[in-house]
């Protein structure tokens, strides 16, 4: 179990890295589904090594699945009107709201 | 007696200020000058009707039945009232020395307003700028000084000490636009106004041991059934004495408080008397028009000081220490002040010096004045001196200002040998200058010769002193006489009017001031003002004084007068090397001598480096950068904190994870390590 | 024990799992990145189908690395020109990405490691679930049944799809 | 409630802030302002003379007209209205200098509407407050009376205005902060145990149940709170930078009515309430007020902004207000009131005359003027007159306040006290030279500025409101017993049992 859960640690890492160094926000939304993934596999080795026969981690990934379909999808849709607004999609130069 | 005459007195000037102050611009500037001029002529007729009834009216009000003359309120009413007991009240009070100023303020005064109107204009006629309310600040000067004199406590006294002081501001300051009179005024109301710091404090520690203001209250007892009626009797300030022995003799770094009270008080003297150290404003203050100088600077206001020791004379008399400090300040200042008389250029300045010599003369005579010496003659002799000099002072300085006026300089060096051009202005300032200098039978002889009586009788020494001062006095005189009038004969520039005798505006107040210097000296003063009301001659008449002369004292004195004329007339009756000689003899004393003896410049440096430099100017830094910086500080570090909170807040979305990443963690390393 | 096709099986899938995520985040073409990802995303699908769960890893392909990946894409190529790099990290950045993704793989593992003893070595065994339990499971309403979040989900997804819709339309 | 005359010191200017908000036109904005404060006026005047004839037929309460009406009732909050002599004084006081500073105003720009609105709300503070004896409204009014000024002096200031509205709202906050600490302290212990608790100044007075060691905390609190106003040594800083940005209404309103709330408010909770304290605590701010009376007047003799000057000037009179408060005596307190007065009227004067000059010249810098006594010479001998005033010259209102505080605090029983009014004595001599130093650099002298000489003399409105302030100072300093007496009676004998008289 142990051998799965280790790389899934590491996916997660590599997610929280890219999305604390990445200044593109496409970049970002990427790392963050590094890590929804790596959450996403704990759910199911679990399911699969302590409750074999149920279908919770299962059914719980499929949802985290559809959500971060639907996620991606709203945050691609702000992140194009963002770049169509200032032609730039770097996080650190949007900060016009705050002055 | 009834209180019109008196209320009229005070208020007629105080009308005419108001008149000629608000509507005198739009008035005929002839109309202005004659309104005031006429003001003044009421007064002088009201005031010698007080006198004259005050002196010889033999009402018992005024005077007892062993020939005691007494202390009279007239007139109080109730001004502001502070507690119970203290209380200013404006009033009227009539005794000798009251009475005396109300022929010498109205007299002076009113020759000035009739002098005015022919000097304040130029010489086609045409008024000077500000004519009306040149008079209407005279108004208001007499009316100060005239409640000033009248004043039945000491508070009132404080009020028209301070009003005269403003109007002689408002006066030295009258060409405002010439930077010169605007900083002199400036300077004789800081000065003077510093005097009456002290003043001012007197009065707090007199009335906080005596709880009272009142003159009478704090100089004499109550007649015994007579409402209003004080007697200055022989057990004076017998109530006062009572209280300092009461309060077991309150002590203040080493002296009584008495002491301190009356010392503060004369310093208040000493600031509009122009004693040392605060001379300095009166020789500044002839910026002014001259015939203000001879009413403000040299007859009436200057004499307050000399006034106001003679008022609290009784209680100067229980603590002689302050007696003793008047006379040293008073001899140091006479001599001091006849020294720079012989060295200055402007006539106007050699008669400020005179002044402030003669006004000390007047303080020693208080000041070595004792009951036990002649029943206290330096009183007398002072109040005489005051009357006499008040006359022919004004009689110099109108004098001066007629050939100022002609000649539009003050520097004798421009004048020279007037003689032939002006008959009438040389016989009065030689008058003028017999008169100061102490010749029988001058009103100067008199008064001085009685001051050096008391001199005599209160110490060698100071009579001695004093005696010097008088030959310098005569010297310096006559040298300012003879290089206004001798010297040289007077060249007349092209195009320039010869030098005249002045219309008769301005030469009948010289005549008739003339006059009164010539006689001023037979007033019988020691029958009409003495410091206990009780008159000194048994029997009166016009020569009363003459007999009674200390003979001996007086041909010595004479004598003393007469060598220092007669140097000076070998010194400047004609142009010679003799006078330039003497002064490349002793050119360091020449020298302080010309510039006063630096203290105008000690002065300088005392307000600007001192006062500007070192204390307001270091504290408005203070305040701006320490206390203001402190505040404004706190503003800082308030807006730095907030700042640094706002960091924080950055609306980084990385760094909010990061953050809460790093928080989480540790916060399970925690849980974890403390699990185990 | 597993087989050694299993086990070797595995291998492939973790170490592709781990290169792949790690190029994911460090490449610095952006493109390349969401290439990387692909890839995880397949070896990911890879594990649930390793792991018996093969409705899971279908539905992973389908969603992720068929509906997202093609999504980043376009977005990518919508908002960056190509051949752009993005620009060298701020060493200072990559410090505190380094600090947090090092502190979670020491907090994190040093959890798992030191709970591994607990853990279960062995897979059971398990039936592969059928679609029809999985369709009977998602369409209940019982214990353990999914219906309502199923269409709280359904009701998500239309609310993103208008949402899109509106955000990102030319106005 | 309308029966009560003192409510309509708070009614006619909301009228007025009603009627400005219709106003169309400049001159319907004008018309406004003066009916207003001239009615205002009026009423002061009629309760002046209303109240002397109730005294005189023997009402002897301590508060006259008073009258309470609760509007928050779990927390006893009154509406609580009542006037003594001093507070006779001080609506005298702020209706007149509403009045001139309406006058003074008559060319404001721009937005002249909303500059008087907001003049109007803060003179609706500045009535409420002096109206007042609930100490909860009392507050509220206060507050009313500080925000505005903000506004005023950012909006429609000169100079350096945001720094300065900022600085002086901010400092007068801290201030308010400190103060409601104080109030609601006092609150706290306004009762004995078991009796309901009250914001009545009365009612807290004569249940005398705040406990000496509350007195120590409390004392300071407010008296500090108040005092920030007062403009109390190391708390004076906003005065300068706030007076010489003001516009000049504003200024006006400051200076003579606003720092006054600070005395009032001192004398009337500090002192008032918390005698023994304040018998125990005056040294200390005898020692701060005695610095700010010297300190302020040695600071204006080295300014050269003509507003700077007047504002460390009103630091030096002001300090003498609570300077005298503190004495503790019938008398100095006498004579702190009046001081109260008579820098209100002078000061008001002053900054009138400032406002005018700068609005001809566009200088406030002495260095840059001179002999405007031959340019503007009805404005210069306004500026001499209120200069004598403000320098001490009898027969205006200086003199007496200033003689009545040294007097009366030089017969404090207490050498320290006596030594430290010679020290504030010689604040007389310093004020002379300030003010001499001011007049002789710009009104006499040559002509500094060739472009001075095309400039006019005051008009008609600046006329009125100078005249005015001028009658009232001289009024005050020629008969000064009737103001004396008017405030005297007023003190209430209590403060005097306490502290043993």
């Amino acid at each position: 179990m142990i051998y799965y859960l280790i790389p899934a640690l590491l996916m997660f890492c590599c997610g929280v890295y890219g999305f604390v160094t990445r200044k593109n926000m496409i970049a970002m939304l990427i790392s963050l589904e590094l890590m929804l993934n790596a959450v996403d596999i704990n759910f199911v080795v679990f399911n699969r090594y302590l409750f074999p026969g149920q279908m919770e981690g299962m059914f719980f990934t499929l949802f985290a699945i559809a959500i971060a379909a639907a996620e991606t999808a709203l945050a691609i849709a702000i992140i194009i009107n963002v770049f169509r607004a200032a032609r730039n999609v770097d996080v650190n130069d949007l900060n016009k709201m705050k002055h | 007696m009834d209180i019109t005459i008196p209320i009229l007195i005070l208020a007629i000037p105080l009308f005419m200020f108001l008149l000629l102050g608000l509507t005198g611009m739009k008035m005929p500037h002839w109309l202005a000058g004659t309104l005031g001029t006429a003001g003044m002529g009421t007064v002088l007729v009201l005031s010698y009707i007080t006198a004259l009834t005050y002196f010889y009216g033999g009402s018992p009000q005024f005077i007892a039945e062993n020939g005691e003359r007494l202390q009279a309120v007239i007139f109080n009413c109730t001004w502001l009232q502070f507690t119970p007991s203290l209380v200013i009240k404006l009033g009227f009070l009539l005794d000798p020395i009251s009475a005396l100023m109300l022929i010498v303020i109205p007299t002076i005064s009113f020759m000035v307003h009739l002098y005015s109107m022919g000097y304040m204009r130029d010489h086609h006629g045409v008024y000077e700028h500000g004519f009306q309310r040149f008079y209407a600040f005279l108004s208001l000067f007499s009316f100060s000084m005239l409640g000033l004199v009248v004043a039945t406590n000491i508070f009132q006294m404080y009020i028209f000490w301070e009003l005269v002081g403003a109007s002689s501001y408002l006066l030295i300051g009258f060409y405002y636009k010439k930077p010169s009179a605007v900083s002199a005024s400036k300077k004789a109301f800081i000065v003077t106004r510093f005097a009456d710091l002290g003043f001012l404090i007197g009065i707090l520690v007199l009335s906080y041991y005596t709880g009272t203001f009142d003159f009478m209250q704090l100089t004499s007892a109550p007649v015994d059934g007579m409402e209003g009626v004080y007697q200055v009797s022989e057990q004076t300030a017998l109530g006062v004495k009572n209280i300092f022995a009461q309060s077991a003799a309150p002590m203040f770094m080493g002296a009584s408080v008495l002491t301190w009270a009356l010392v503060l008080i004369f310093m208040g003297g000493m600031g509009k008397s122009a004693m040392m150290p605060l001379h300095i404003w009166l020789p500044d203050a002839m910026e002014g028009p001259t015939p203000v100088s001879a009413l403000i600077h040299a007859a009436t206001m200057v004499v307050a000081g000399v006034y106001l020791v003679a008022r609290l004379y009784p209680l100067y008399l229980m603590e002689t220490t302050s007696l003793d400090i008047i006379v040293v300040v008073g001899a140091l200042t006479a001599f001091y002040a006849a020294m720079v008389a012989c060295a200055q250029i402007d006539i106007k300045r050699v008669l400020a010096f005179s002044t402030i010599s003669q006004i000390a003369f007047m303080m020693v005579s208080l000041g070595v004045s004792r009951p036990e010496f002649h029943e206290g003659i330096g009183y007398m002799a002072g109040m005489f001196h005051l009357f006499t000099h008040a006359m022919f002072k004004a009689l110099l300085f109108l004098c001066a200002g007629a050939i100022i006026h002609v000649v539009g300089s003050n520097d004798y060096t421009a004048m020279h040998g007037l003689r032939k051009f002006m008959p009438i202005t040389n016989a009065c300032f030689l008058i003028g200058c017999l008169a100061i200098a102490g010749i029988i039978p001058f009103a100067g002889f008199f008064s001085k010769d009685e001051i050096l009586v008391a001199c005599f009788g209160h110490s060698i020494f100071w009579y001695i002193w004093m005696s010097a001062v008088a030959g310098l006095t005569a010297f310096y005189m006559f040298r300012l006489y003879y290089l206004i009038f001798w010297w040289k004969e007077h060249k007349v520039h092209e195009g320039h009017h010869a030098p005249a005798d002045q219309p008769w505006t301005m030469t009948l107040p010289l005549v008739i001031l003339a006059a009164i210097s010539c006689v001023a000296g037979f007033v019988p003063m020691g029958n009409l003002v003495t410091w206990n009301g009780v008159p000194m001659f048994e029997h009166v008449n016009f020569f009363t004084n003459l007999t009674h002369l200390n003979w001996s004292v007086a041909l010595v004195s004479l004598a003393v007068a007469i060598v220092a004329i007669i140097i000076a007339t070998v010194m400047y009756r004609k142009e010679n090397p003799l006078p330039d000689r003497m002064a490349d003899m002793f050119p360091r004393l020449w020298d302080w001598c010309h510039h006063r003896f630096y203290w105008d410049e000690l002065y300088q440096f005392i307000t600007h480096k001192i006062i500007f430099g070192c204390i307001s100017r270091p504290i408005a830094w203070f305040d701006r950068h320490i206390i203001d910086g402190a505040m404004d500080g706190l503003a800082t570090v308030t807006n730095k904190a907030s700042y640094a909170i706002r960091g924080l807040q950055s609306g980084k979305i990385q760094m909010y994870v990061w953050v809460y990443l790093i928080g989480a963690l540790l916060l399970a390393a925690v849980t974890a390590v403390c699990l185990m | 024990m597993e087989s050694l096709g299993g086990i070797i099986m595995y291998w492939v899938i973790a170490l592709s799992i781990v290169i792949f995520s790690v190029l994911t985040v460090t490449t610095r073409k952006i493109l390349r990145s969401a290439t990387y990802l692909l890839f995880v995303l397949f070896a990911t699908a890879a594990l649930y189908f390793k792991l018996d769960f093969e409705f899971l890893g279908a539905v992973q392909m389908a969603v992720y690395a068929g509906g997202i990946v093609v999504l980043f894409v376009f977005s990518i190529l919508l908002t960056s020109h190509p051949g752009d790099n993005t620009s060298r990290l701020v060493s200072k950045k990559r410090l505190l990405g380094l600090v947090a993704g090092v502190a979670t793989l020491v907090v994190a593992g040093w959890a798992l490691v030191s709970r591994c003893a607990d853990m279960a070595a062995q897979l059971p065994v398990m039936d592969n679930p059928t679609m029809h339990q999985i369709g009977e499971t998602l369409m209940g309403t019982g214990k353990g049944e999914y219906l309502l979040p199923f269409e709280a989900i359904s009701v998500l997804l239309l609310a993103c799809i208008i949402g899109g819709v509106t955000v990102a339309r030319k106005r | 409630m309308f029966s009560n005359p003192l409510i309509y010191f708070v009614v006619i200017p909301l009228v007025m802030l009603a009627g400005l908000a219709i106003c169309r036109s400049i001159g319907q904005i004008r018309a406004v302002a003066v009916t207003g404060s001239l009615a205002l006026t009026a009423l002061s005047i009629w309760l002046l003379v209303d109240y002397l004839g109730l005294r005189a037929a023997g009402a002897d309460a301590p508060m006259l007209y008073c009258g309470s009406w609760s509007w928050f009732e779990p927390l006893n909050i009154h509406l609580a209205v009542g006037v003594d002599g001093i507070s006779i004084a001080m609506l005298i006081l702020s209706s007149i200098i509403l009045l001139t500073g309406s006058f003074a105003s008559w060319k404001i720009e721009p937005n002249t509407k909303d500059f008087f609105l907001w003049l109007i709300l803060l003179s609706t503070g500045v009535f409420g407050f002096f109206i007042s004896i609930d100490l909860f409204t009392m507050f509220m009014f206060y507050e009313v009376a500080l925000i505005p000024m903000y506004l005023l002096i950012g909006v429609w200031g000169s100079g350096n205005k945001n720094y300065s509205a900022m600085k002086l709202t901010l400092m007068l906050m801290g201030g308010s902060a400190f103060l409601m600490l104080g109030l609601i302290g006092i609150f706290y212990h306004s009762a004995p145990e078991g009796m309901p608790l009250t914001w009545n100044l009365l009612e807290i007075r004569a249940n005398e149940s705040i406990s000496e060691g509350w007195q120590y905390f409390l004392f300071p609190m407010t008296f500090v709170g108040f005092g920030v106003l007062g403009a109390m040594f190391p708390f004076h800083t906003w005065s300068p930078d706030g007076h010489a940005s003001a516009p000049t209404a504003v200024s006006m309103l400051h200076a003579g009515v606003l720092m006054k709330l600070g005395g009032y408010g001192c004398f009337r909770v500090a002192i008032y309430l918390m005698p023994q304290a304040a018998n125990e605590l005056a040294w200390i701010f005898l020692i701060l007020t005695g610095i700010s009376v010297v300190y302020g007047a040695f600071s204006a003799c080295v300014q050269t902004d003509l507003k700077y000057i007047n504002a460390y000037s009103s630091v030096s009179h002001c300090g003498l207000v609570l300077f005298a408060i503190l004495m503790l005596n019938t008398t100095a307190m006498t004579g702190a009131i009046m001081q109260m007065l008579s820098h209100g009227l002078m000061t008001a004067l002053f900054f009138a005359l400032i406002g005018m000059i700068y609005g001809r010249t566009h200088t406030r810098d002495i260095r840059l003027m001179g002999g405007l006594m031959k340019i503007m010479p009805y404005l210069a001998v306004c500026y001499v007159i209120a200069g004598f005033a403000s320098l001490g010259l009898p027969g205006l209102s200086g003199f007496v306040a200033e003689m009545t505080i040294f007097i009366g605090s030089f017969q404090h029983a207490d050498m320290f006290h006596r030594v430290f009014t010679i020290v504030a004595c010689c604040s007389i001599v310093i004020t002379a030279v300030y003010i001499l130093r001011v007049v002789g650099k710009l009104l006499f002298g040559p002509v500094q500025d060739e472009h001075h000489l095309q400039l006019t003399d005051a008009t008609w409105w600046e006329r009125v409101s100078t005249v005015t302030l001028i009658v009232s100072v001289a009024a005050i300093g020629c008969f000064p017993n009737f103001f004396a007496d008017l405030i005297k009676f007023t003190f209430s004998p209590s403060i005097f049992a306490v502290i043993g008289q």
